[in-house]
């Protein structure tokens, strides 16, 4: 077995180890890079800025606790951007395992900082179980959908709540999913009550959404902690998606070299095989 | 009465569901549609907890049989409890029950849960490294156009990979971007998403007909 | 930092770090976390379902007096007569409203929502925008605002000058146009297309653009000729649409548009060769061969792109998990010794 | 003063505007048919699919010789069975981790039936772990079925489809920790999948197992082409549930759904025929989804 053929076979824990140094390393050197701004990106952006000023808008937090470190950066994003526009804000989350407790930590952060009361600036209805017939049942009256915001209070007693009967009073959907729910608020609440919206999702989901944006179904598209980066610029407040940027780098020349090596090992490799069978 | 009346219900509901649409809300029909909706996240509410029923009956014969890794299994039956019990409690009695921060119910899920979540999650990064070093092999045309993609792609969405294919002529993220994301990923999403819809609209019209049955364990 | 919260970052610690020791190999360390982590998720879900579904959902509004809830509560019910041997058929009734309520949102949704918009879009040609000018418009009125005939507008029109209220011979339909003149300097591929938009200005909500589609005059925009060569676009608004009264601001603008005809061309043949694809009723031989030959390169190259972009995210979660280990983990080192 | 008349007018005005947001839902409602008109497109859609899946149903049943060509990776799975009993080592199937009234769990379910009739007949084991109570109980029903039609009841064992964790990535936990402390031969994943894809695949190979794998989901595709010896795509997996049955009411569907998948590609080309010889515009509005 030659050099070629022993790396061709290399155990896949040497991988491992290499990637974990290729993350690690860059919080100890950090590296300054530029982003350039996508034009999906732009338009998520772009969306934003044309809704009138106070206008009411629904932040849906339609992701797991695992992809925090893509999706809530763009969260955090949003509501900078919301907030400053003094847009009243109506978070939902069609995830059981921490969507409203996520959507109720990051909201009250920002509603702090910004001044912004709870029930007259922001609501967080929190989470009902079976998407698809939460998002239709909204579409006739969110109150049957969700009789009380996520804490408990019934939606009469939220002054925000009493003017936003159903999706006819919402003017944007800004929606930042991790999984397949973002399809059906295409395919359930645009398609069906033209409100219009972007989407804020992670890396794995961006490639499909990409005909969704073309379509014009959604407006814009952030994908993954890129995504989040260019907005959080646009936004004009650089955080965690900006740092995060360098060691994604690292991993990124890491596996294309391995591809490479990968590749020279296979053909040399082969090579040497078929002389020794000569 | 065993098939029959499901195939019934199944039928009705779903009949109901299509009609509904085409009719303007606010006539009785799209009332219904919307009460059905309602009892759709009670039914399937409470097909969650017949899983937690399920996963403490197998762990508990686990544990009462002595069966292979029985020791671990307890800490399961611990962890379930642990998490349920105090849940279910009232908040009005202490603070620690209920789902409220600072209840025992939102520590584990803080504490817990959460970063364990975010731990499988994140092994995928180690994972996809080795993936692509072990499959993407020049082996067939197929194949390298899968590798070649990828290593494009990868170059484009960083940034010195971007200054690197600016070094090229031809504004080469640009064609990325409008030619290979916007066009051919986004002509092939859509082709299997169209096929996929029909699929699951084609099962869909056979449930509610009561052609399909596998959901009842006739497959 | 306090005792309890050392406790809990030292919990979090080695949670992770379990959960990692299963790349090096399989171990009880790991074992033991994957148990808690199984019992865990199970216990969430019922204080979950418990809050949310049985006490919000049914329990409340059945005793506000909407007593039919009692129907589905009776329906969920009947899906634990799956541990009974004897009675496990009950639990059918259940699933089967389950299956039914969803096959029928299903079969809507994907028809309606997926396929018939997928196929839309494929149809229109790609194009991008060269420029937009907005055009001096020789509007009616600058401003709409959209209330019945009966209201008193004196008022608003002092307040706000530039309000005007449209004459209409029908009530419920606004009519804005604007004239222009199509330039000759347009190439094969190119366009110029009308954009109108009314949005919504002041304390509204509502917000509505209407711009042409990628063809030359659609959306509701009509295009007349007229005899000195200039082009009247109008934009007919009736109120059936999803508008509320309010302040709008009526705007037509003119875009040059260039169609991208190779990217319009690529998008046709990737959607077809998918399709053909996966079409199982014929062997691949012949024409529909060389189709779904090109339509599996088409897919590689998808899949290619799509795993190339994924890398992305999946680094970013393990840089969350890698901040929290170096800098909350580590760094609480030094409060231990 | 000006200010204040100015306060005062901005009240008013905002009044009224409040009131006819408030009774503008009376005024949407003037069209007086209870009918949606405007979707009469997806009505036809979906009368001229129903009718097609029923047509081609009909025909199936009736007998009528219908062709389905072969699938690659089908095969496979038999082969597959087949090396797990020469090394004596369990079969692993995952029916994804959706719920059961996702359409992919139910064709996961009945690929599942075909599986286990093969390793009732070799008396191979095999492990199904499922995520949702639902499937379970489908899963548990499926099996003893084809237990029973292989003549092997004796062999069937009620924990062979068995309940993991109600949560995506415990359930990965789970079936991870299996795949290394049991190496079976075999893995199949049929069903719905997410981001565990991966997970699962890498760890399947790493434990030395065989893998086959289908999905309908565009972005889980490329990790299972990566980690899997066979991949089924998007709808080879429907397909693959009529071709593996052999039942004409899935072959029906099948063929139906082959039928309307042409009936597309014709009219996407005859738009892009009509779009740039300008007449576009009234055929795409055809397809306007409201």
């Amino acid at each position: 077995m030659n050099f070629w053929e022993k790396m061709e076979k290399m155990d896949r824990r040497w991988v491992y180890l290499m990637v974990g140094l290729s993350v690690i390393l860059p919080f100890i050197f950090p590296l300054d890079l530029p982003i350039s701004i996508t034009p999906e990106a732009q338009s998520v952006f772009d969306e934003v800025e044309k809704i009138p000023d106070g206008s009411t808008v629904m932040l849906v937090f339609d992701y797991y606790p695992s992809t925090i470190a893509e999706c809530e950066p763009m969260a955090i994003a949003a509501l900078h951007h919301f907030f400053r526009k003094n847009c009243k804000v109506i978070t939902l989350s069609n995830i059981p395992l921490g969507g409203p407790s996520m959507a109720e930590a990051v909201t009250r952060d920002m509603a702090e900082k910004y001044n912004k009361v709870y029930g007259v600036d922001f609501v967080n209805l929190g989470y009902k179980y079976g998407y698809v017939a939460v998002l239709s049942g909204m579409g006739q009256s969110i109150k049957s959908i969700f009789p009380t915001d996520n804490s408990g209070t019934p939606l009469e007693e939220l002054p925000l709540m009493t003017n936003v009967p159903n999706y006819d009073s919402v003017a944007f959907i800004f929606e930042i999913a991790d999984n397949a729910t973002a399809d059906y608020w295409v395919s359930i609440v645009y398609a069906q009550y033209g409100v219009p919206m972007v989407c804020g999702t992670t890396a794995v989901s961006a490639p499909k959404y990409y005909s969704f944006v073309a379509s014009g179904q959604f407006k814009g598209l952030l994908g993954g902690m890129k995504g989040a980066a260019e907005y959080e610029q646009l936004v004009g407040h650089n955080a965690a998606a900006v740092t995060g940027m360098s060691a994604q780098s690292l991993v990124h020349l890491l596996i294309i070299f391995l591809v490479i090596l990968g590749n020279i090992s296979f053909f040399l490799g082969r090579k040497g095989h078929k002389k020794e069978l000569v | 009465m065993r098939t029959t009346v499901p195939v019934l219900i199944a039928f009705i509901s779903g009949i109901v569901l299509v009609v509904s649409f085409f009719f303007r809300k606010g006539t009785w029909l799209g009332d219904l549609e919307q009460e059905f909706t309602v009892w759709l996240t009670i039914v399937g509410g409470f097909t969650l907890l017949l899983g937690v029923v399920s996963i403490t009956r197998v762990n508990w014969t686990a544990v009462k049989r002595k069966k292979e890794g029985w020791k671990y299994k307890i800490l399961t039956l611990i962890a379930i409890f642990a998490m349920a019990i105090p849940s279910v409690l009232s908040p009005d009695w202490s603070p620690l029950f209920g789902r409220a921060e600072g209840s025992i119910y939102d520590w584990l899920f803080q504490y817990q849960m959460s970063p364990m979540m975010a731990t499988m999650f994140a092994t995928l990064a180690f994972y996809i490294a080795s993936a692509a070093f072990r499959a993407f092999r020049a082996r067939s045309l197929e194949a390298t156009l899968l590798l070649v993609t990828a290593t494009l792609i990868m170059l484009w969405r960083i940034p010195m990979g971007e200054w690197f294919l600016n070094l090229f002529p031809g504004d080469i993220p640009y064609l990325l971007n409008t030619y290979i994301m916007g066009g051919i990923n986004m002509a092939v999403q859509r082709g299997i998403i169209i096929g996929a819809a029909l699929g699951a609209a084609s099962m869909s019209l056979r449930i509610i007909l009561g052609i399909e049955r596998t959901y009842m364990g006739k497959g | 930092m306090t005792g309890i919260e050392l406790f809990q970052l030292w919990l979090m610690a080695f949670v992770t770090l379990a959960l990692f020791s299963f790349m090096y190999k399989d171990n009880p360390i790991y074992r033991i976390a994957e148990h808690i982590f199984a019992g865990l998720t199970a216990g969430y879900q019922v204080g979950l379902i418990w809050d949310t579904v049985i006490l919000q959902q049914l329990w409340n509004p059945m005793i506000d007096g909407e007593w039919w809830l009692f129907i589905p509560g009776i329906l969920g019910f009947l899906m634990f007569t799956r541990f009974s041997q004897k009675f496990s058929w009950i639990s059918r009734m259940s699933l089967a409203f389950v299956m039914g309520v969803t096959a029928g949102i299903f079969i809507i949704s994907q028809l309606h929502g997926l396929v018939l918009p997928q196929m839309q879009d494929t149809m229109i040609a790609r194009t991008s925008v060269d420029k937009t000018v907005e055009l001096p418009m020789t509007l009616q009125s600058e401003s709409i605002f959209i209330v019945d005939s009966t209201t008193d507008m004196a008022l608003l029109d002092s307040l706000y000058p530039e309000v005007k209220r449209i004459d209409k011979a029908n009530p419920e339909e606004y009519i804005f146009s604007a004239t222009y003149t199509e330039p000759s300097d347009k190439g094969m591929l190119e366009y110029y297309a009308p954009i109108c938009s009314l949005i919504g200005v002041q304390d509204t909500t509502i917000k509505k653009e209407i711009a042409a589609m990628e063809v030359h005059d659609d959306n509701g925009i009509e295009l007349t000729t007229n005899s000195d060569g200039t082009i009247t676009a109008t934009y007919s608004y009736s109120s059936f649409e999803k508008f509320n009264s309010g302040l709008y601001q009526p705007k037509i603008a003119v875009k040059k548009m260039s169609i991208m005809l190779i990217l319009s061309i690529i998008i046709v043949i990737g959607v077809v060769s998918t399709l053909i694809y996966f079409y199982f009723s014929h062997e691949h031989v012949g024409a529909l061969g060389v189709t779904a030959k090109v339509g599996i390169w088409f897919i590689m190259i998808s899949f290619g792109a799509h795993f190339g972009y994924t890398v992305m995210g999946r680094v970013s979660l393990l840089i969350g998990r890698v901040q929290f280990l170096v800098e909350d983990w580590v760094g609480s080192f030094n409060q231990l010794f | 003063m000006q200010n204040l008349t100015k306060q005062l007018k901005t009240t008013v005005l905002y009044g009224i505007i409040l009131q006819k947001i408030l009774t503008s839902s009376a005024f949407a409602q003037t069209n007086d048919s209870i009918f949606r008109v405007d979707r009469i497109n997806a009505l036809i859609l979906v009368v001229v699919f129903s009718t097609t899946i029923l047509l081609y149903t009909r025909w199936a049943r009736q007998g009528k010789p219908l062709f389905l060509r072969k699938i690659p990776g089908l095969d496979a799975v038999e082969e597959a069975v087949g090396r797990a009993t020469e090394m004596g080592r369990p079969v692993l199937f995952v029916p994804g981790i959706a719920e059961l009234d996702e359409i992919e769990t139910i064709a996961g379910i009945s690929i599942l039936g075909r599986v286990a009739k093969i390793t009732a007949q070799y008396e191979t084991p095999l492990n199904v772990p499922v995520r949702y109570p639902l499937v379970l109980a489908a899963g548990q029903e499926v099996v003893e079925q084809a237990y029973i039609e292989a003549g092997k009841k004796d062999l069937y064992d009620k924990d062979t489809v068995r309940y993991v964790a109600g949560e995506q990535f415990a359930f990965t936990a789970t079936v991870n920790g299996y795949m290394m402390r049991e190496r079976p031969a075999t893995n199949i994943y049929m069903g719905a999948f997410f981001a565990e894809s991966l997970l699962l695949a890498e760890t399947g190979n790493a434990a030395g197992s065989i893998q086959i794998a289908g999905t309908a989901r565009p972005e889980q595709l490329p990790f299972f082409i990566a980690a899997c010896d066979y991949t089924l795509m998007g709808e080879e997996l429907y397909a693959a549930s009529a071709y593996l049955s052999k039942e004409p009411v899935m072959t029906g569907g099948l063929k139906g759904q082959d039928f309307i998948k042409i009936l597309i590609t014709i009219c996407i080309l005859l738009g892009v025929i009509l779009v740039m010889f300008g007449f576009g515009k009234e055929f795409i509005s055809l397809f306007q989804s409201v």
